[in-house]
């Protein structure tokens, strides 16, 4: 296993970046121009009132005291209050993060498990026609804009077909006790078809290309070989050998691709009226309602980084050669 | 007279120096068919003035001063017909190689350059620069990267140049650590050492020995962020915090969503755009293919 | 702050050279015109690029800025001498249906600094008129100095009116019997009274509609956005509610007389309920109206602001009022929510000594003695309310479903598969609309011209803008029948006034046809003192430019 | 030494061609190699490397690079013959009869498994044993290898090169095979630890009584270790014949100056001669003989006409046309400026 120091060190720079990541928001958000409370004020309120929100908000204290004051809020886990909203950001942003996610997690798993064990066919069947036809598909589903792609699913599968909804995560009006009751039926599933596919059918492409060009690797490797020579059945020398160890940068690029695809949503999600952290970013944002788009970020990037955190210690978890240095 | 023309003869041998440094992936069928792809892109930017029919922005009326708006492809002379806006769709298209070319090729070179330095100086001195420049990688990988376009183009006035900006900000990150890489390996390398062992400056031994080397590298991710530069300006665009002054594909995407051009069935006008991105985005990817068989070549047996 | 220093110096230098006057008039600058994008507005992107387009005919150097409505608002609200002209909407609200809210607020000189006057129109005998018919309830007496007003307005221009346009919405038929769904004049039929009455015709007894917007609040003392306003109506009764025909009618309250010109005394409804079973009482009242008085609900203080007392008196009402107001029952009786006085009193107390105040107070469980009843809000996905079976005016359907949808392309999908069964928010092209209906065969559409209008501010504070006769050329330059084609797509009316012709009674029908064309645009300029040098126009003779473009 | 009689052979291979597909060409790496391993024995196989001598014996694994094909031949195991065998049978076959010792003990062990689950793979999948039964053999091959037994659950990268190459013994060993093709087994280590190993190896094969070939470019090794040897050049077989009669009387100028350019396992010490220039381009082989551009007594007829694998004594096979003045020859490759003046 890793040493406590490596651990360690990791927990280090993921709170050295996470700092760095908070106080680049801050710069941003406080030196742009542009009113920040712009979104806040009602033209009916008076001089004073607007000075008592300014007070409310801190905007009247300079800025490295802002400064303090924000990091010391976030290490308390404070995001401070939604303009739009007028509601506390962290419990809004806690409320859509589970929407995001499992909109990516179920999207990343089947593009995952598509993509790998494609990856490693086309591996298999290098240099044949499969080959040929199938790694021009796999590059073009890499370029598609995904919300261009989104509409078309939305077009043909929604309103030309009618098989699946067309937004949103349930039905109108129904209710569900808890969250795990609403992910758990069948009428969520549902919803999720096309919003999954639609980031599915973009993301199965890197662990496709990425499994199919470790299998090459790999099945020139002289253990691959000497299985061969050993007389073990094909399934032990492709699934046992090759692609258990071509899976390893596999698996962690799992972990960087749910950092990346949480960006994603952002688009997919305004397309299918998911309602996740993408969506509210890019509406707090339009409606410059500055603690909830800082806090959405925020939240965003806190994913990511701790994602990356995953994804080295996932390899090295799964890397005898690092995990039993 | 005399003089200039020396100029001139060294100035093309170094661009073909530049070109042979490169090792332009001739070989592989894709890569050519990617490049083939680029040259006629850059060959309908540069030409946009002769080929689009009309001003991508002119308000378009029949003579009877109606708006001509919604036509069909073919309608009144309009090849791809015109938007419900009454612009000519076509035109559009055509204007919107130039955005696109623009866009991907400054953020590529910027993504390319400043990921090349921040590789080479890590790699070629260590110590302290490479920390320091290792941490700022490790920080730019903390930004999520369409959120980060978002809040800048919400907060910077709405421009194509936004998306580059981003890029250049965040996206270096993946090429500075690939370069740093490499450069590592290469300056262990005889040559190098050579080099050093004979008085070179560092930076002379960087910037004559050791980046050379690594340039087809940096070519390579430089194709992939011509892709990406062209697809998240789209996404900008539909998201709303696109350059309204500016005809992109992003913007005809945009504007196709918004005016409803599916339900309309105006698929002429919401499928030329996407598959133009497509096309160039995957003609990037096809040219950066072939540069990883030269580069990492696999095992063929 | 140099730039200030400078534009104070160019001023004062302008100002030197123009008087010994005879020079000729300097170039006028670089017009800017503001739109928001067009994903948001199409329709005013593509009229300011219509506008635009004509007024460089007249030589003019125009140029479009695009930003979103944020930061539009911040520029024309809070730095009303930055800008030069920006297009512009004032939508339709029940309680707009008396014209006093647009004709003063709009226009009225006292409100230029801070108010809703932020296009800076300034005219003493407009002034005097305004306030004339705020007191005036005399209706026919009132009608004549409204026309007047409006009159005055198509004469002096102050913004480039454009249309009224319809609201458009749409239903599905075989749900929704169409004989019951009430079209609200100048509101459209996407309102409480259909809500309430539009029966069902078979099985599907929920009304599932949509919005684009996220739902900010369902918070009776906070008027946040548009798509909450529909929720808080229904969910709290008020004690008149604006009927189809514009005119407030007694609804909470049975029946309502003027006392005398500054008391009006009316009588509450018996057997009124809570939704949490406690009765509705004259207190509650009474403390409805009190409650946005004090810090707690700035956004509804205005609406109270004419109150100078109140007495609750067994179950009746009456209001002194501080000074005549004709508009007090539609702006005031129908805007304000009743709240119960047992929730609200111990919340305000506490909001008292901390820096919140009620409008960020969300309840969880809102109480009102409305119609419907709240019964859960998903965040950014859906607000669900069930009919109030104890309502006098029990609504027909079983629930008010609405659903948020981003996306109006899959809005009017979900519509045509039955996912929704009311478009209560379309921002899309009507004719898709109708294509559609045409080709489904299911679906209702309805289009009622709006209380509502688009225009075009000039910013009648900076040059050329301040000149009467140029606001005239450049509104006479824009054929309004061809923004109704081109950039409404047909759904709207030609407007030149602030009042609705969905008001017929204050609409002064007679100033809308104005005439226009480039010739007479021209024409007006010449006359103004305006002159072409060069295919440039440029001010009258000893004019500088005394803005840095 | 050579007591071994001709029906005790347990492998012959005949006239064996191996193509590899360059282009659209065919390059004979392997252009017909004659020899045969009797029971019992250890051949070494030997010759600089790229001489073919690894594709040889990877063919009678049949296990070839994509690119590579057996192009005929005959291989005939205790009288089958191997290349007309059906996949399956032949997978039968495989580490039953024919095991394996690679190169690089690291590279072959897959880095991901426990040697444990490794040795395990092979004695349930192939062996048909229980956990329980594998547990028990695996714990005595490592016995039998010199490791202790609760080194199994390591990992390979865990192992020293030694250590390794000693797992790759133990894996070889598991099904009890009749034959061991060792690649290369010792080139990666250590002078010292060479030894040991072979020592190991040599004495696990007297010990079980298997065959053993030993592909080796080292002379000395075999020399150390094997009881036959076959020499290699370009694709061919040059000589072959009892390690001892081979050595100390060559007919081949290729092995005498093999036998010049290395030190000897045991006893270190001597001038080394290399041989100058490199093996002949295999895409357009020289006509004549393949050594003839290296060779110090090249003959005109040594460029044009191939010389045939002729016995020159019992079992000693020869393919040079200057078989007649061998022993003369013998005398002047011993002498260093033959090998220099030729460069």
């Amino acid at each position: 296993m890793l040493g406590l120091k490596q651990i360690g060190g990791r927990l280090a720079q993921l709170i050295f970046v996470l700092w760095a990541v908070a106080t680049i928001l801050f710069l941003i958000f406080r030196l742009m121009p542009g009113n920040p409370l712009a979104a806040y004020i009602d033209p009916t309120f008076t001089e004073e009132q607007q000075l008592i929100l300014m007070a409310k908000f801190g905007l009247d204290r300079p800025l490295w005291e802002q400064y303090f004051i924000y990091l010391w809020n976030l290490l308390q886990g404070e995001l401070g209050d939604s303009f739009f909203y007028r509601q506390p950001v962290f419990d809004r942003v806690l409320e859509l993060l589970p929407n995001t996610l499992i909109l990516t997690f179920s999207s990343l798993i089947v593009a995952y498990a598509f993509g790998i064990i494609a990856g490693a066919w086309l591996a298999w069947r290098r240099g044949g026609l499969a080959e040929r036809v199938a790694i021009p598909i796999v590059l073009t589903t890499r370029a598609l804009p995904e919300f261009w792609l989104g509409m078309l699913l939305l077009a043909i599968f929604s309103f030309s077909l009618g098989w699946f909804p067309a937004g949103g995560t349930r039905s109108p009006g129904e209710e569900y006790s808890s969250l795990f009751a609403l992910y758990s039926s069948t009428d969520f599933l549902a919803h999720l078809v096309l919003p999954a596919a639609t980031l599915a059918i973009y993301s199965q492409g890197l662990p496709l290309l990425l499994m199919r060009s470790n299998m090459l690797d790999v099945m020139g490797e002289d253990f691959v070989t000497m299985a061969r020579i050993k007389g073990l059945s094909s399934w032990t020398v492709v699934v046992r050998h090759a692609a258990r160890n071509a899976l390893l940068p596999v698996v962690t690029s799992f972990a960087i691709a749910v950092g990346y695809q949480i960006q994603g949503n952002v688009v997919v999600e305004t397309v299918f009226s998911w309602p996740g952290l993408g969506r509210e970013l890019v509406n707090a944002v339009s409606a410059s309602d500055y603690p909830l788009a800082q806090g959405a970020f925020l939240m965003i990037a806190i994913v990511v980084v701790l994602m990356n955190l995953l994804a080295d210690l996932l390899y090295s978890l799964l890397d005898p050669r690092i995990s039993h240095a | 007279m005399h003089e200039s023309l020396d100029t001139q003869i060294e100035s093309r041998s170094l661009i073909k120096q530049f070109f042979d440094s490169l090792h332009l992936p001739t070989g592989d069928p894709f890569a050519v068919a990617g490049l083939i792809i680029y040259a006629a892109f850059v060959a309908v930017a540069l030409s946009a003035d002769v080929i689009a029919t009309h001003d991508p922005t002119e308000i378009l009326y029949t003579p009877a001063y109606e708006l001509a708006a919604d036509r069909s492809p073919g309608q009144e002379g309009y090849i791809l017909g015109t938007t419900s806006l009454g612009r000519d769709i076509f035109s559009q298209l055509v204007y919107g190689s130039r955005s696109a070319l623009l866009i991907g090729l400054t953020a590529a070179v910027m993504v390319a350059l400043i990921g090349t330095l921040v590789g080479l100086l890590a790699g070629y001195f260590g110590g302290l620069i490479d920390t320091i420049l290792m941490r700022l990688a490790d920080v730019a990988f903390g930004i999520p990267f369409l959120p980060f376009v978002i809040v800048l183009a919400a907060f910077l006035e709405p421009s194509i140049w936004n998306v580059v900006l981003a890029m250049a900000l965040v996206l270096w990150r993946d090429t500075g650590r690939v370069i740093r890489a490499q450069v590592l390996t290469l300056r262990t390398r005889a040559y190098v050492e050579a080099a050093r062992v004979s008085g070179s400056s560092d930076l002379k031994i960087v910037f004559t020995h050791i980046a050379p080397n690594v340039l087809p590298l940096s070519f390579l991710y430089g194709t992939i962020a011509i892709g990406w530069a062209i697809l998240t300006e789209a996404s900008i665009s539909f998201l709303g915090f696109g350059d309204p002054e500016t005809i992109s594909w992003g913007y005809m995407l945009q504007d196709a969503y918004a005016s409803q051009a599916l339900s309309q069935r105006a698929y002429y006008w919401f499928v030329p755009p996407g598959l133009c991105i497509i096309l160039v985005v995957v003609a990037g990817f096809f040219i950066s293919r072939g540069y990883e068989e030269i580069l990492f070549p696999k095992l063929k047996d | 702050m140099t730039r200030i220093l400078k534009t104070i110096a160019a001023a004062a230098l302008a100002t030197l050279v123009a008087a010994p006057a005879l020079a000729e008039g300097d170039k006028i600058r670089e017009i800017s015109i503001l739109t928001r994008p067009q994903a948001a507005q199409p329709s005013e992107f593509q009229f300011v690029n219509i506008i635009a387009q004509e007024w460089r005919k007249l030589g003019l150097d125009v140029k479009i800025q695009v930003m979103p409505w944020e930061q539009m608002a911040d520029l024309v609200w809070y730095n009303r001498d930055k800008w030069d002209v920006t297009g512009w909407q004032m939508v339709g609200r029940p309680e707009r249906s008396d014209p006093d809210e647009l004709i003063y607020n709009l226009y009225h000189s006292s409100t230029a600094p801070k108010g809703y006057n932020f296009l800076g129109y300034n005219n003493p005998d407009y002034d005097k008129v305004v306030e004339a018919q705020r007191v005036e309830t005399d209706a026919n007496k009132r009608q004549t100095l409204l026309k007047q007003a409006q009159a005055m307005l198509a004469e002096d221009q102050p913004a480039l009116m454009l249309v009224h346009p319809k609201s458009t919405f749409a239903f599905d038929k075989t749900v929704w019997n169409a004989s019951t769904v009430v079209d609200q004049g100048g509101i459209g039929i996407k309102n409480t009274w259909t809500f309430i009455e539009m029966e069902p015709l078979g099985d599907k007894k929920d009304i599932v509609l949509n919005s684009a917007d996220n739902i900010q609040g369902i918070n009776p003392l906070w008027i946040s956005g548009g798509t909450d306003s529909w929720i808080t109506e229904l969910i709290w009764d008020r004690l008149l509610r604006i009927g189809p025909d514009g005119l407030p009618k007694p609804w909470a309250a049975e029946s309502f007389e003027w006392v005398d010109a500054t008391t009006i005394k009316l009588k509450l409804r018996d057997g009124m309920k809570w939704h949490d079973g406690k009765p509705v009482t004259a207190e509650d009242v009474k403390f409805s109206f009190e409650a946005p008085a004090g810090e707690e609900a700035p956004m509804y203080k205005p609406f109270v602001g004419n109150i100078a007392s109140i007495e609750a008196d067994g179950n009746s009402v009456t209001f002194k009022l501080k000074k005549p107001a004709a508009a007090f029952t539609t702006g005031s009786l129908s805007k304000i929510n009743i709240i119960p006085k047992h929730i609200w009193e111990p919340i305000l107390t506490d909001l008292g000594v901390k820096d919140d105040n009620a409008e960020s107070h969300q309840e969880k469980m809102p109480i009102g003695s409305g119609p419907y009843k709240f019964t859960s809000w998903t965040t950014n996905e859906e607000v669900v309310l069930a009919a109030n079976d104890g309502h006098w005016a029990r609504p027909k359907a079983d629930r008010w479903i609405l659903r948020i949808v981003s996306n109006t392309e899959a809005a009017l999908g979900m519509l045509r598969s039955g996912e929704v069964n009311f478009l209560s928010d379309f921002s899309g092209d009507p004719k898709i609309l109708l294509n559609a209906a045409k080709e489904d065969g299911d679906l209702e559409v309805v289009s009622t011209i709006d209380m509502g209008f688009r225009y075009v501010a000039f910013n009648n504070r900076r040059p050329p803008f301040d000149s009467a006769g140029f606001r005239r050329a450049l509104s006479a330059a824009i054929n309004r029948d061809l923004i109704v084609g081109a950039a409404f797509k047909g759904f709207a009316v030609k407007s030149n006034s602030v009042i609705s012709p969905a008001l017929p009674f204050w609409h002064n029908a007679e100033v809308v046809d104005m005439k226009t064309g480039a010739d007479l645009a021209k024409s007006i300029l010449k006359e103004s003192g305006f002159e072409l040098v060069g295919g440039k126009l440029h001010y009258p003779d000893g004019v500088k430019e005394s803005l840095a473009e | 030494m050579s007591e071994l009689q001709d029906n005790n052979i347990l492998l012959s291979v005949r006239d064996l061609k191996v193509a590899y597909r360059v282009g659209s060409k065919d390059v004979m790496a392997v252009d017909g190699a004659s020899f045969d391993v009797p029971a019992g024995a250890i051949v070494g196989v030997v010759g600089e490397s790229g001489c073919g001598k690894s594709t040889l014996v990877r063919a009678l694994t049949r296990v070839l690079a994509r690119s590579a094909r057996i192009a005929g031949g005959e291989a005939f195991f205790e009288g089958t013959e191997l290349f007309g065998l059906s996949e399956p049978d032949m997978n039968k076959l495989r580490w039953r009869d024919i095991a394996f010792i690679p190169q690089s003990a690291m590279n072959s062990l897959d880095p991901v498994y426990t040697v444990e689950a490794q040795l395990h793979e092979v004695l349930m999948q192939r062996g048909g044993m229980n956990r329980k039964e594998a547990r028990q053999r695996s714990a005595e091959l490592f016995e039998m290898v010199g490791i202790e037994p609760q080194r199994l659950r390591d990992y390979p990268h865990q192992f020293s090169g030694g250590m390794r190459q000693r797992v790759a013994i133990a894996l070889a060993l598991t099904l009890e095979p009749k034959l061991i093709i060792a690649d290369e087994p010792v080139t990666a280590l250590d002078v010292i630890v060479q030894r040991q190993i072979l020592d190991q190896l040599k004495e696990l094969q007297q010990r079980l009584g298997i065959s053993v070939i030993l592909v080796t470019h080292d002379i000395s090794v075999v020399a150390y270790t094997c009881d036959k040897m076959v020499v290699m050049y370009a694709g061919r077989v040059t000589e072959s014949g009892d390690t001892a009669t081979v050595l100390t009387a060559p007919f081949h100028p290729y092995t005498m100056g093999l036998y010049n350019a290395f030190p000897d396992l045991a006893a270190a010490g001597g001038v080394l001669t290399p041989i100058q220039g490199a093996p002949p381009s295999l895409i357009s082989p020289p006509p004549g003989c393949r050594f003839a551009e290296r060779c110090p007594f090249c003959q005109a007829a040594c460029r044009t006409v191939v010389p045939a694998l002729i016995e020159v004594s019992e079992g000693h096979n020869t393919a040079c046309h200057r078989v007649a003045e061998a022993a003369d020859l013998r005398v002047k490759a011993a002498a260093t400026e033959t090998w220099e003046a030729n460069a």
